[in-house]
């Protein structure tokens, strides 16, 4: 019907790759037919530079406000076309590509059906390109400044290539001092290098960065807006320590009556109410525990505060609020290991001797609890027999984890390895399904542990153990021999199954992103976009997006930096314009547009629906989903295709 | 049985000290023994509220229609009696958002062990004779007519859809008169499964589908008495009655006619194949419709159909609970996959 | 003319209508209707769900289809009802009471060939009524009878066995003398049987308008009464009451489009009804019946009063449909009687 | 073909002018009949136009009955045909069927003073009055018009009402103030107040929005004018256009058949409902 | 037509831009023949498919409605492909119910590799439909 628009049809020939099978010259005349169809041209190659002329010169010479080519696919020419209708002075998305070689001549041999077949796909994309709007690209400002949340060293790498490329950095770590779980390793395959050393430089860097404000012991609370301009609360909790004035005398410490667990020994140590994680912890400064304190609020003890003579603890902090506005967020909020009490098997975590993989990395450390000796926790003896099973959690699709945490048959070698280092006299068993060993260095590191360091490896699961005689018995099968294995061992180390933080959790639900099956954050395309979210400017690194080491993990965290950098180089976000719009007489907000899109564009005020342009994608899904037709897509309209239907049947 | 005196007291008292604005509830009607819905404001007309085997109109209509005059305004909540098909239609339209939970007072009231009754069943029980009112009575309706009083076993005259409801306890309310008590009916979707029986090969069921189509006048009725059906403007309307001061000639100009307001079969089957997709998963079966349709059109085996396809391959039950997301704007990992290649 | 025709020689007299294509009610799904007459008819029917208006005023009748080739003139070709004599049996005086009415409107001010064109081939075979049909039958007080001929060719009285037949008109003559020895002739006994039929019918009780000749008045002095309003207070705004009417005759026009390259489509006509929000509404939303009370006051207004007032007849025949198929009960003759009674 | 009261003739459109811009913008057609159709007419009947595929409007007959060789429409843009109208170009054939209404009694307003008050697209139907009364000067006693619109772009007939200078009194207003605009501000019942035209031996017509006319009416009777002075038209929703359709149904009356003119001392006895 | 032309069925495919209709546009480069019976309509996403479109697609004279889309897990917008398999579903489903030839409703998942797998699937649907005849249930009588 009639819309009142200009339009010219300009079928290609494509040499004969079209014009062999139609007939070019009956579906310029068909389109000349066409209602607001003032001007049809046939010729032989129209992305040529002659082709593309006499378009724009027909352009101007019938005045047309709208252009179909017939040609091509428009993942070939689309660009080539809008852009030469630009150049003629038309809007770009007022020009329509009809796909009439790759889905009609190449794949049809009889002329008569083919040039039939071209005839619909070609009037579809009149009658589609007569009620095209003319649209410019949406504009959006942007803050070049990022958010990087976590600070293990997922967050530290991406924080620093950010600074260092210029960028203003927020970096927001929930405990009390950055390092993640890189910094409680003792040293790390395949190298050996010692983790401490190659962190640490790197934590002290964050920490004198001018382009990096370090907020420790702070939580997302909120985050809102759209790529370029988001705006997140920050909660900073109380440490009541000034870490300016705090002089890590260990004064206070010392008088703290409190004896805690501590979480960064993985509670094979104890702490203080009022501690520092580790001597290297950055911010250097001691932290006071609210929650195991014997009471600030009125004061019970107050001793430290006596003993202070900096004077820098102060009972008076209180959880402030910051906003901070940025352009970007990177989401680095890391793993935890998969509980040792889900694995009844393995006795729900209530023997002693039974460690999990970061316990014994703190064994193995210099640093550690036990200053480098391995010992064990029972008795602090020399374990001569240490079992270490694979797969703890992991794989399991039944009962725990489904998924490969895909480091742990690398760390259990690394541990083997460490063992025998320490105990030489020692026997290492390892129980293993697979070994996976893919990366650089890897395999030869296993092939090292086995060889080497004759670490005995049992191919087969750990049916059961229990605690025995001071000893843990362990009963398994080596499904290579066929045999049932019996150890009586000192020592048994789980690698347990890396799952995602429940700080990434957290993180997910403040940001509104899509976490996978698993748990772990969702990227917006599995192959093509890694380190993106579903959410525009919102980029994940680490361990939070899937089991992962630590090369793997800077690898991901300088690629999220980049991406991030990439984006705010720009001065201005353009984005798409043929977005969803809503029609608001007919909108009732019933929400289910709301729920349908995946971007989250879409919003209820005053009980309608309002799109935010910058988020949607114009997919449709909401357009599709709404029974009221009250939102529909720019340019890809409800209207439209019911002509499009039309035109397709001849109706 | 429910205590209609202490309904009308709890009418009385909501309305007397303000709680709410309005009751929309049952009364005698004008036409025989029907009861028709009515609204009312003061404490006085609390009398004249009656809760029978009448009461078929899914009452969440009339909030509807209040809720579209210009009168409505949010504040104060209105009062509404709702049978156990009601609440959840109540609880769809929250889902919705038509309404905020704490906009309706839901008045639960139970069909306990009974439904309501269906006028063809009645007229073709009793021919030729209208009775002068209707009562529950146990596992019977008591019809009293000139001739004295007619107690028929309630299965015999009950509307299909009770016979085979879903939760005849509603469970969404602010008070509640009459127990929960345990059916022996119908399992749900016993008529549908019936007609599938019988109607088992395609062309057979175009056939069936085919006549009944034919036959619709388009009256709308079933629209019209669907309180899912509160679109401002209807996709079979055939102009624009979504006007609003914004509405360009444009708009106008360009709405589609997916259907035109023909009665033609294709036309009719358009207009129901639309109504009954978007009625799936907000479809809670109060049968309004087909009792409405003068041409006696089937109507409720078209939506049980979905709704039992959403319960099947979707595991979703509409009206089950105000925060759940639409059954269209949703999906689970392993909705069925076997139908596509 | 008068004849006795035996029940059974029924399906005889309408096979012997040679040239007449007839209908019957037949139940059809629950659904009394008329349809096709079947070789074993019988008039045994309450009144049909819709009354027999269709036949000459069909739910959606082609005025013309269009053609129109790109910067050509449209090429229109008039559709003009097809043919053929049809007669519909069965009719009950209500139903056949409306036609006179619908003729008035259809040729009223000018003529509407379409209307024409079916009514001038068309006969109805009336029945008349024993007892009211329902309770919602009020013939009596607007007028009417259950034993009217009004707008009938032919009345079927039900005498048992055998139907009196009366010929109203010419055509019912014709009808009649085309069964010619299926019906006997009537003899004074039938007349007093069919009298005493008659006068038992007119005797049976039925419920009424409380004063037809004074309701155009009444309802011209209560058009401002909230009552109107508080009626309509469970009115749904559907078509049923006014597509089932017999004398409802309102209309769409609108042009359903079949292609565009080249343009074609038809023109149609498709019934409408006065209780659709949209019937009046302007382009510009603008609406001079919003609400469903006004709605429902054109309604009875327009059977009661503006009828009347134009044409000195009510339009409403009294045949309960409106009333006994609205989804919410709503009662016309309630709804007369209490604007009536109010002023 | 004559018999079919349905069935529009054919008329190709001669010339198009565009009066107003803007959303509610309003085009003047000339549409000359095909195949030698046609029809006479009597000041303020209108015709049902079609564009086939889209459907019909009612529409006033803008151009006067003594004009034989063509009809003219003025046509606002505010829905499905008449936004089609307004993409049509010179040469497209359309639908007319028609004549349809009642009419101005022009004659029985000899040697009267004519007062035509028009709002917005209101012009158009008293237009052929104006026209004809002009045509006729001698007949008719005084002849004023009032009319306006929202913005100085708003004004239709602009070089038409010009011309009219001389021969008519013409007062021409605008909603809002805007430069360049040295005649009335404000709307056309102040305008009429304003100036104060006088009721004796005079007709006063108006036309033009509902709510326009609603307080021109009022204003009319203060200014002394009586019911039978008064005329107007009605703007019902329309089909058929011959009087079965029921859409334009006001009391007994279908507005097509009795209207769209009506003496204020009739229409006020109707209901409302327009 | 003249009589003697056998039926060809019509199909409108609704394909999304990303997987199918880059499918489609495979099976061209690769020059894979297959029916024309079928007739692209591109979308953004197989998710913006409205039911309606479907039927609006039966009602003006289709034989048959392809929608194809990406593999689940595979869209370009996450979740276009899961709302509509849920929708779609529906559709069919009522459409069998009401005694309209499922087969003449399909649907596929056809990624951009799959350019042999596109031409299959509508070389299938033709063959499926093809002993159907035309469709006339939903068809809009328009005589
Ligand atoms: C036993 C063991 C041995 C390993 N050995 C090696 C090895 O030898 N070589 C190797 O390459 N890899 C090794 N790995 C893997 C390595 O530890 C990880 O790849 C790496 O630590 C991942 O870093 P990340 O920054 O992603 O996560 P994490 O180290 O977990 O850091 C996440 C940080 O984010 C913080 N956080 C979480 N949620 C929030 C929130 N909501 N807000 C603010 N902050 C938050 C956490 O407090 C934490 O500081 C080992 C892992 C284990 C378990
Ligand atoms: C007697 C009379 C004279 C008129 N004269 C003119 C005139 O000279 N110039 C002009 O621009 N307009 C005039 N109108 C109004 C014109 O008829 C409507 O604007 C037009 O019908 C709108 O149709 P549409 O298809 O563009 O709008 P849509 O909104 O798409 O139409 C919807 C339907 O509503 C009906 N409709 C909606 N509003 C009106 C209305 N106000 N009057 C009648 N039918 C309506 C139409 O029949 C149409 O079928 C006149 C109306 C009447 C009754
Ligand atoms: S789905 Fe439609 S009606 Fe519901 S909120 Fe979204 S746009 Fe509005
Ligand atoms: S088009 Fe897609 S991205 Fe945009 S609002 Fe709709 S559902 Fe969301
Ligand atoms: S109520 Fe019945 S006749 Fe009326 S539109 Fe619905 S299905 Fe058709
Ligand atoms: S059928 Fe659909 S569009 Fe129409 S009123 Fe019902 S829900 Fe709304
Ligand atoms: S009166 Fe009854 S039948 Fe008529 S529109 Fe209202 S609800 Fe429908
Ligand atoms: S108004 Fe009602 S009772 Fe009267 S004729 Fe019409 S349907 Fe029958």
């Amino acid at each position: 019907m009639s819309s009142g628009k200009r339009t010219g049809v300009f079928v290609c020939h494509c040499g004969n790759n079209i014009a062999a099978t139609v007939d070019v010259v009956k579906v310029a005349q068909e389109m000349a037919g066409e209602e607001g169809v003032v001007c049809t041209k046939d010729y032989v190659y129209m992305c040529s530079d002659p082709g593309q002329k006499a378009v724009i010169e027909a352009i101007k010479e019938n005045r047309l406000d709208s252009v179909v080519v017939t040609c091509c696919s428009p993942n070939l020419h689309e660009k080539t076309f809008r852009d030469n209708a630009k150049a003629a002075g038309l809007n770009s998305f007022t020009c329509e590509i009809a796909n009439i070689r790759e889905q009609c001549s190449w794949v049809h041999k009889d002329r008569g059906v083919a040039t039939a077949k071209a005839i619909k796909i070609s009037r579809s994309a009149v009658r589609r390109v007569g009620r095209n709007q003319a649209l410019e690209p949406i504009a959006v400002g942007v803050t070049r400044r990022v958010l990087v949340i976590g600070g293990g060293i997922a967050g530290i790498q991406a924080s620093l290539d950010l600074a260092n490329a210029g960028l203003d950095v927020v970096l927001v770590e929930k405990q009390a001092t950055l390092g993640g779980h890189m910094i409680q390793l003792s040293e790390t395959f395949p190298t050996l290098d010692c983790s401490q050393c190659i962190l640490s430089p790197k934590m002290v860097e964050v920490s004198r960065h001018p382009k990096i404000t370090l907020m420790t012991y702070s939580e997302v609370q909120e985050v809102s807006g759209y790529v370029g301009n988001f705006k997140a609360r920050i909660l900073r909790k109380p440490t009541f320590v000034d870490p300016e004035t705090c002089k890590l005398c260990d004064d206070c410490s010392q008088v703290c009556p409190v004896v805690v667990p501590n979480e960064y020994e993985l509670g094979l140590t104890a702490r203080r109410a009022i501690y520092i994680p580790f001597a290297q912890a950055m911010p250097a400064s001691y932290t006071l525990d609210e929650s195991a304190c014997l009471g600030l609020n009125p004061i019970v003890c107050g001793k430290c505060k006596d003993v202070c003579e900096a004077g820098a603890i102060n009972y008076d902090m209180r959880p402030r609020s910051e906003i901070v506005e940025v352009g970007a967020v990177v989401v680095a909020t890391g793993f935890d290991l998969y509980g040792q009490d889900n694995l009844g098997e393995y006795g729900h975590g209530k023997y002693e001797d039974v460690l999990d993989g970061l316990q014994f990395e703190r064994l193995c450390s210099a640093s550690g609890p036990t200053k480098g000796k391995v010992l064990r926790p029972s008795d602090h003896s020399e374990p001569k027999d240490v079992v270490f099973i694979q797969c703890a959690g992991s794989r399991d699709p039944a009962q725990h984890c489904a998924w490969c945490s895909k480091i742990c048959c690398m760390y259990t070698a690394k541990h083997a390895s460490l063992y025998k280092h320490h105990v030489p006299d020692g026997r290492a068993w390892v129980f293993y399904i697979d070994i996976r060993s893919g990366g650089k260095g890897y395999e030869e590191f296993v092939q090292r542990t086995m060889e080497n360091d004759e670490a005995i490896y049992l191919r087969g699961r750990v049916s059961r153990l229990y605690r025995e005689n001071g000893k843990i018995r362990v009963l398994g099968t080596d499904t290579l021999s066929g045999q049932n294995v019996e150890i009586d061992a000192d020592m048994v180390v789980l690698a347990l199954a890396m799952q995602p933080s429940t700080g990434t959790a957290e993180a997910a639900k403040v940001l509104k992103i899509g976490r996978d099956k698993d748990g772990f954050l969702a990227e917006a395309h599995p192959k093509l976009k890694p380190v993106e979210s579903v959410t525009a400017g919102i980029f994940l690194a680490g361990t939070a997006q899937g089991p992962k080491d630590i090369p793997e993990t800077v690898a991901q965290a300088s690629a999220a930096a980049a991406k991030v950098i990439g984006l705010l180089s720009q001065p201005q976000l353009s984005h798409a314009p043929t977005v969803a719009r809503v029609r608001k007489a007919h909108c009732t907000g019933c929400e289910m547009c709301v729920d349908a899109c995946p971007y989250d564009a879409i919003h209820l005020a005053n009980g309608k629906a309002v799109v935010n342009d910058v988020l949607c994608e114009g997919c449709g899904a909401c357009s599709a989903t709404c029974l009221r037709a009250a939102i529909e897509v720019i340019n890809a309209t409800p209207l439209q295709m019911n002509e499009m239907i039309e035109a397709v049947l001849n109706f | 049985m429910i205590d209609l005196g202490a309904l009308h007291t709890q009418v009385r008292d909501i309305l007397e000290t303000g709680e709410v604005r309005a009751v929309v509830g049952w009364r005698r009607g004008s036409r025989g023994m029907l009861a028709e819905p009515v609204t009312i404001a003061t404490p006085e007309e609390a009398e004249t509220l009656v809760w029978d085997p009448t009461c078929f109109h899914n009452l969440s209509l009339t909030l509807v229609e209040e809720r579209k005059k210009p009168s409505w305004r949010p504040g104060k909540p209105i009062a509404v009696v709702a049978k156990g098909c009601d609440a959840r239609s109540l609880t769809v339209l929250m889902q919705e958002n038509c309404f905020r939970r704490d906009e309706v007072y839901v008045i639960g009231v139970s069909c306990a062990g009974s439904g309501v009754l269906d006028e063809r069943k009645l007229a073709q029980r009793l021919p030729g004779v209208e009775p002068d009112s209707a009562a529950f009575d146990g596992d019977a309706f008591v019809c009293a007519t000139a001739g004295g009083e007619d107690r028929i076993p309630a299965r015999e005259l009950m509307a299909d859809r009770c016979l085979e409801c879903r939760d005849a306890h509603p469970k969404l309310n602010n008070v509640v008169f009459g127990e929960a008590q345990p059916r022996a009916f119908d399992p749900p979707f016993a008529a549908l499964a019936r007609f599938e029986q019988e109607q088992v090969g395609v062309a057979e069921r175009w056939q069936f589908w085919q006549r009944q189509f034919e036959r619709c006048i388009r009256c709308f009725a079933c629209r019209s008495v669907c309180p899912m059906c509160y679109c401002e403007e209807c996709v079979v309307d055939s102009i624009n009655m979504a006007v609003g001061a914004d509405t360009t000639a444009a708009e106008k100009a360009n709405r589609i006619r997916w259907i035109e307001r023909s009665a033609s079969r294709a036309d009719n089957i358009g207009y129901h194949m639309t109504r009954a997709l978007h009625l799936a998963g907000r479809c809670i079966d109060c049968a309004e419709c087909e009792r409405v349709c003068p041409v006696n059109i089937p109507l409720r085996l078209l939506n049980n159909k979905l709704e039992r396809e959403a319960r099947v391959a979707f595991g979703y039950e509409p009206g089950a609970s105000i925060d759940l997301p639409a059954l269209v704007a949703s999906f689970r990992d392993d909705d069925p996959n076997h139908f596509i290649r | 003319m008068e004849a006795i025709l035996d029940k059974k020689n029924l399906n005889d007299w309408i096979a012997a209508l040679d040239g007449w294509d007839a209908y019957a009610p037949a139940l059809e799904d629950g659904v009394w209707s008329y349809r096709p007459a079947s070789a074993n008819a019988a008039l045994a029917h309450p009144n049909t769900v819709q009354p027999p208006k269709g036949f000459a005023f069909p739910q959606r009748e082609i005025f013309f289809r269009f053609e129109q080739i790109k910067g050509e003139a449209p090429r229109l070709t008039p559709v003009q009802p097809e043919p053929g004599r049809r007669v519909v049996f069965g009719v009950r005086p209500c139903d056949g009471r409306a036609v006179p009415r619908m003729d008035r409107v259809f040729a009223d001010h000018v003529d509407d060939g379409y209307y024409r064109a079916r009514r001038k081939d068309l006969a109805y075979v009336g029945l008349a009524c024993h007892k009211p049909q329902s309770r919602h039958c009020f013939c009596k007080s607007v007028g009417g009878s259950p034993v009217s001929t009004e707008g009938l060719d032919v009345l079927l009285t039900d005498l048992g066995e055998r139907y009196f037949a009366l010929a109203v008109t010419d055509v019912g003559k014709a009808l009649m003398q085309a069964g010619g020895a299926l019906f006997a002739k009537a003899g004074a006994s039938e007349r007093k049987a069919v009298e005493q039929a008659h006068a038992a019918a007119v005797a049976q009780p039925q419920r009424g308008v409380a004063d037809a000749a004074a309701a155009p008045a009444a309802l011209k002095a209560g058009f401002d009464s909230p009552l109107w309003e508080e009626l309509a207070q469970g009115c749904i705004g559907c078509g049923i009451c006014t597509f089932l009417c017999p004398t409802c005759h309102c209309f769409d026009i609108n042009d359903e489009v079949t292609g565009a390259a080249p343009l074609k489509g038809q023109r149609v006509r498709t019934w409408d009804t006065c209780q659709f929000p949209d019937f009046t509404m302007h382009s510009s939303g603008h609406n001079p019946r919003d609400t469903l009370g006004s709605r429902l006051r054109q309604r009875v207004s327009h059977k009661f009063r503006y009828f009347h007032e134009n044409f000195g007849m009510l339009q409403c025949t009294g045949c309960g449909r409106c009333v006994s198929q609205c989804p919410v009960g709503i009662d016309i003759v309630q709804v007369v009687n209490r604007v009536a009674g109010s002023i | 073909m004559g018999d079919n009261i349905y069935l529009p003739q054919l008329a190709r459109i001669a010339h198009i002018k565009e009066e107003v811009g803007g959303e509610r913008a309003i085009k003047t057609f000339r549409l000359e009949f095909e195949n030698g159709g046609g029809f006479e007419h009597a000041c303020g009947q209108c015709a049902m136009l079609s564009i086939f595929g889209r459907g019909e409007s009612m529409i006033s007959i803008a151009s006067a009955p003594h004009i034989k060789d063509y009809k003219q429409f003025s046509i606002m843009r505010v829905g499905r045909v008449t936004a089609a109208f307004h993409e049509l170009a010179v040469g497209d054939v359309v639908g007319i069927r028609g004549p349809y209404g009642n009419s101005f009694p022009v004659d029985a307003w000899r040697g009267k003073n004519l007062v035509f008050i028009g709002g917005g697209c209101g012009l158009a139907p008293i237009w052929p009055v104006i026209q004809t009364a002009v045509a006729q000067r001698g007949n008719f006693g005084e002849i004023t018009v009032f009319y306006g619109g929202r913005s100085p772009r708003d004004i239709m007939y602009q070089a038409e009402l010009e011309k009219l200078r001389g021969a008519v009194d013409v007062h021409l207003s605008v909603d809002k103030q805007e430069e360049g605009w040295n005649a009335f501000c404000g709307f056309v019942p102040a305008n009429l107040m304003d100036k104060e035209p006088s009721p004796d031996n005079a007709i006063a017509i108006t036309c033009g929005p509902p709510i326009m006319i609603k307080y021109v009416i009022e204003n009319l009777r203060q200014l002394g004018f009586k019911d039978n002075q008064i005329y107007t038209t009605i703007e019902n929703k329309m089909k058929c256009g011959v009087g079965k359709c029921g859409r334009c149904n006001v009391g007994k009356d279908y507005v097509c058949v009795k209207g769209p003119v009506y003496c204020w001392d009739d229409l006020k006895g109707l209901p409302a409902e327009y | 037509m003249s009589a003697q032309t056998p039926y060809e069925p019509k199909i409108v495919a609704f394909l999304c831009k990303w997987c199918s209709s880059a499918g489609s546009d495979l099976a061209g480069v690769s020059r894979i023949q297959y029916p024309a019976n079928a007739t692209p309509i591109t979308v953004a996403c197989s998710g913006g498919v409205s039911p309606q479109f479907v039927l609006s697609a039966f009602h003006k004279g289709a034989d048959g409605v392809l929608v194809s889309g990406c593999h689940i897990g595979d869209c370009h917008y996450m979740e276009g492909n899961f709302h509509a398999r849920r929708k779609l579903y529906l559709v069919k489903e009522l459409l069998e119910f009401t005694g309209v030839e499922p087969d003449r409703f399909r649907m596929s998942w056809v990624s951009a590799a799959e350019g042999a797998k596109f031409a299959q699937v509508v070389r299938d649907f033709v063959e499926d439909l093809r002993p159907l005849g035309p469709q006339d249930k939903l068809k809009a009588e328009r005589p």
